[in-house]
């Protein structure tokens, strides 16, 4: 299994879904990815080319592009190519088709990046907060322009 | 979970303090008679918002925050946030500070396991372990902190090297301490074999087999006890481990007594590659040459790009995403900590179990809050 | 067999004692633990690098005749990151952590430049 | 004194405590209570590892009495041992309102103290000290145990000097 032939096999499968494929190195692809097609990506990703460890799911905020990107770091445990997938979303109400189905532990990681970036998941079996209070729901504390930081209140003697 | 209940069914809440925890989380488990019918884990009571801060803080500053992510693995946070800011700025630490963060960085796994097992021990009621374990792992901090300066918040390390050199006769001092822990070792792991108790309360409990191990994603111990030989140590090498000559300790079982035994047989192989690294270090700077990295790199502006690194943690595979914009700070860190995923994969391992085997499954998967939380 | 478990606990009466007896024996530290930072007023210049380096905002360059870091041990990390980047070397760390730091208000944990120097004593004569 | 729990009659408010107070009796009393320092085990953070250590045989604790318990309803002595978040306070203040009286608070570390390195962090409850009647204050990120052991000793001195806040004087 090397990044060439993944790539290669994913544009082939997806030529309209998968944008500007990159090869970083022998290890490291990325790749932004139609946010429609995200579970189809997926589930070819974990079928046939053996990508079967979500590694990390996680969220970045671009205010002055309006948009929040969603970004999936696919590993494997057979193999040490990472892929860096990404689906850009709409800022003002960003939305998601959840992965839990193809990749179980995307769960929490889902829940995580709903409560600190706002993003819906589709489907997702149990959206809530998990690290924060219900009430600092729809704060979105990680968002570039969240107010509540740095908070100066702290009683600093210097 | 669901929360109305059936009347023969009663609800357990564990936590967010228990003796069982090495730190606050809430366990909520669905009772009928002794079985665990349904369990929710809830978290985030110690959430820090550490990936905020780290927006905010310069690379340097960086560096004493990513300490502060677990406090058992302060040395490889360190090295997964050096390593991301390394391939983005494009440098290499020399040979000498590859071999010394391999050394520090295996030393910290030693304590890490140690402590692991322990706590594990105290929550069978195994006390006496306990503190048999934290003894031997005081020894091993103190070889810790006579290199780095503390006990388990150490800010060693630096972009490019390491802060300071091995001092002198670490080497001899640190093998005599662990060739008495490995003859120790064998003590211990003696006394669990032939405990009956303990071989009742272990063997064929809480097993996670290879197939759902890796569909729940999780890495490190639990996984490798499930015959997975996952490490990133092998799978991705990273500093000089390619140089080394280790194996990846794995079980077939994938009950709780094997998590302990590769436990046990990584502090060895830990040992192990301590000793071959005390023999190849080479002589040379612990900076690289010709660049303005050093003990006393000033706040420094990192090209833009974006990276993602992985190292073996004790626990497990340590990741981090960095997203530079070409300022002296980062514009966006993810770290993916290895107990996220084990602490999201201990519900489904304990339905079905009894009430009582519960300590010892969550003892057993090593979770630290702190790290999951973030 | 259970029975090995107290034969290994008697026997352990015989090993050296492990436990580290303060407060009346002080404990060895490393030589590079990094406890209160010391200041040597004759080299700092008061330019604030230290200030502007600390993670955690701990340090603030305050007028004492010249211009001096004052130190919140509340905030501070004793990292070492203003030790390491201090360009004139005058901050330097020693092995003070425990009988002076350990205070009973919130405010006294402010170290003012004259206690970093050492001039005057971090603890008050019958100070509780 | 903490937050008073409905229902409860706190004993320390009873008249024969309040005489005892003018008495040189309490002073026995306090010897007493100083050398049976019960303290709560909820490791919440770094500091919570140094905590473990400093009850273990390298530094043993139990040479002063000072024994770690692990239910609430035991103990008399909370230490924060780290970083208290939006989420974890009212479980804190319910763990603190379960404790019997007389109890005191050590705040162990920069992230009970100030936030520490997490002070401006959205997450954090900032300025404990006006939550709970904190007795004794150990800088350090995280203090070793000696100085765990030293804020110990602070308290056992503020007990017998009959300043301390967790009785009421």
């Amino acid at each position: 299994m090397n990044a060439n032939n993944i790539i290669k096999s994913l544009t082939e499968k997806f030529p309209n879904e998968i944008l500007e494929p990159n090869v970083e190195s022998n290890i490291r692809i990325s790749s932004y990815v139609d946010k429609d097609a995200i579970v189809n990506v997926c589930k070819h990703l974990l079928e046939t080319l053996e990508f079967d460890h979500l590694s990390c799911e996680c969220g970045v905020d671009y205010p002055d592009r309006n948009e929040i990107e969603v970004v999936y770091h696919i590993a494997s445990y057979s193999h040490p190519v990472v892929l860096t997938l990404k689906a850009k979303l709409d800022r003002d109400e960003p939305q998601i088709e959840s992965i839990v189905s193809i990749y179980w532990n995307a769960n929490w990681y889902e829940r995580e990046t709903y409560e600190l970036y706002g993003v819906k998941y589709t489907n997702h079996p149990d959206l809530k907060p998990l690290l924060l209070p219900e009430d600092m729901l729809g704060e979105w504390p990680l968002r570039k322009d969240y107010e509540g930081f740095p908070n100066k209140t702290a009683k600093n003697l210097v | 979970m669901e929360q109305t209940i059936a009347p023969s069914e009663m609800l357990l809440h564990l936590g967010p303090q228990h003796a069982i925890q090495p730190g606050p989380y809430l366990l909520d488990l669905k009772l009928r008679g002794e079985t665990v019918v349904d369990a929710e884990l809830e978290m985030g009571y110690i959430h820090k918002g550490i990936e905020k801060i780290l927006e905010n803080k310069t690379y340097l500053q960086g560096i004493t925050i990513t300490d502060r992510i677990c406090y058992l693995a302060a040395l490889t946070n360190n090295e997964v946030f050096c390593n991301c800011v390394e391939k983005l700025v494009g440098i290499e630490p020399p040979q000498r500070s590859q071999y010394i963060r391999v050394i520090m960085e295996e030393l910290s796994r030693i304590q890490s396991h140690l402590l692991g097992i322990g706590e594990f021990s105290t929550d069978l009621g195994f006390v006496t372990m306990f503190l048999y374990m934290i003894r031997e792992r005081e020894e091993v901090l103190s070889l810790i902190d006579m290199v780095t300066g503390s006990r388990i918040t150490h800010s060693y390390l630096r972009f490019g090297g390491v802060r300071e050199d091995l001092p002198e006769g670490f080497a001899e001092k640190a093998m005599s301490v662990l060739n008495d822990i490995n003859k120790k070792l064998d003590e211990h792991e003696d006394l669990y074999n032939t405990d009956k108790i303990y071989l009742q309360r272990t063997v064929g409990v809480g097993v996670l087999t290879a197939k759902i191990a890796s569909d729940l994603g999780v890495s490190g111990p639990p996984l490798r006890a499930a015959g997975v030989a996952f490490d990133i140590r092998k799978n991705e090498p990273y500093l000089v481990y390619n140089d080394l000559d280790f194996k990846v300790c794995t079980e077939k079982e994938g009950d709780i007594f094997a998590r302990i035994k590769v436990r046990l047989d990584e502090i060895r192989e830990s040992i192990y590659i301590i000793e071959q690294a005390f023999d190849q270090i080479p002589q040379g700077p612990l900076f690289p040459v010709g660049t303005p990295y050093g003990r006393r790199t000033p706040v420094m502006r990192v090209p833009a790009g974006e990276v993602f690194c992985r190292v073996e943690d004790p626990r497990g595979e340590m990741g981090m995403y960095m997203i530079s914009d070409g300022s002296d700070k980062p514009y966006r860190v993810k770290i993916r900590g290895p107990v996220f995923p084990t602490m999201q994969a201990l519900p489904p391992l304990i339905k079905g179990t009894y009430v009582a085997d519960v300590a010892a499954i969550a003892a057993s998967m090593d979770g630290c809050t702190s790290e999951a939380d973030r | 067999m259970v029975v090995k478990n107290f034969i290994r606990a008697i026997k352990t009466v015989y090993t050296p004692s492990v436990t580290r007896l303060y407060p009346e024996v002080a404990s060895d530290l490393s030589d590079r633990f990094r406890g209160l930072q010391k200041l040597d007023k004759s080299k700092c210049i008061g330019c604030g690098i230290c200030a502007n380096t600390c993670p955690n905002n701990a340090i603030k360059i305050v007028k004492d005749g010249r211009w001096f870091p004052s130190l919140d041990v509340g905030h501070c990390m004793f990292c070492g990151l203003c030790i390491d980047q201090c360009p004139q070397e005058a901050l330097s760390s020693t092995k003070v952590y425990t009988g002076e730091l350990v205070k009973w208000d919130h405010h006294k944990l402010l170290f003012t430049p004259s206690m970093l120097a050492r001039e005057v004593p971090l603890k008050k004569e019958g100070e509780k | 004194m903490g937050e008073i729990i409905e229902n409860v009659s706190f004993t320390a408010t009873s008249a024969i405590h309040e005489f005892l107070k003018k008495t040189p009796l309490q002073d026995i009393i306090n010897w007493g209570r100083k050398n049976s320092l019960w303290f709560l085990t909820q490791p919440m953070g770094c500091c919570g590892v140094e905590m473990i250590a400093a009850g273990c045989s390298h530094y043993d604790t139990d040479r002063f009495g000072i024994i770690p318990r692990v239910s609430p309803r035991q103990a008399d002595v909370i230490v924060i041992s780290g970083y208290v978040t939006k989420k974890y306070l009212p479980a804190l203040k319910r763990l603190w309102d379960q404790m019997p009286s007389p109890k005191w608070v050590i705040c162990m570390g920069d992230c009970s103290i100030s936030g520490g390195p997490f002070y401006e962090s959205y997450s954090t409850v900032q300025n404990i000290d006006e939550i709970f009647p904190i007795d004794v204050f150990i800088p350090g990120c995280p203090p070793r145990p000696e100085a765990l052991i030293q804020g110990f000793i602070e308290l056992q001195k503020k007990i017998m000097a009959r300043e301390d806040k967790g009785s009421e004087y």
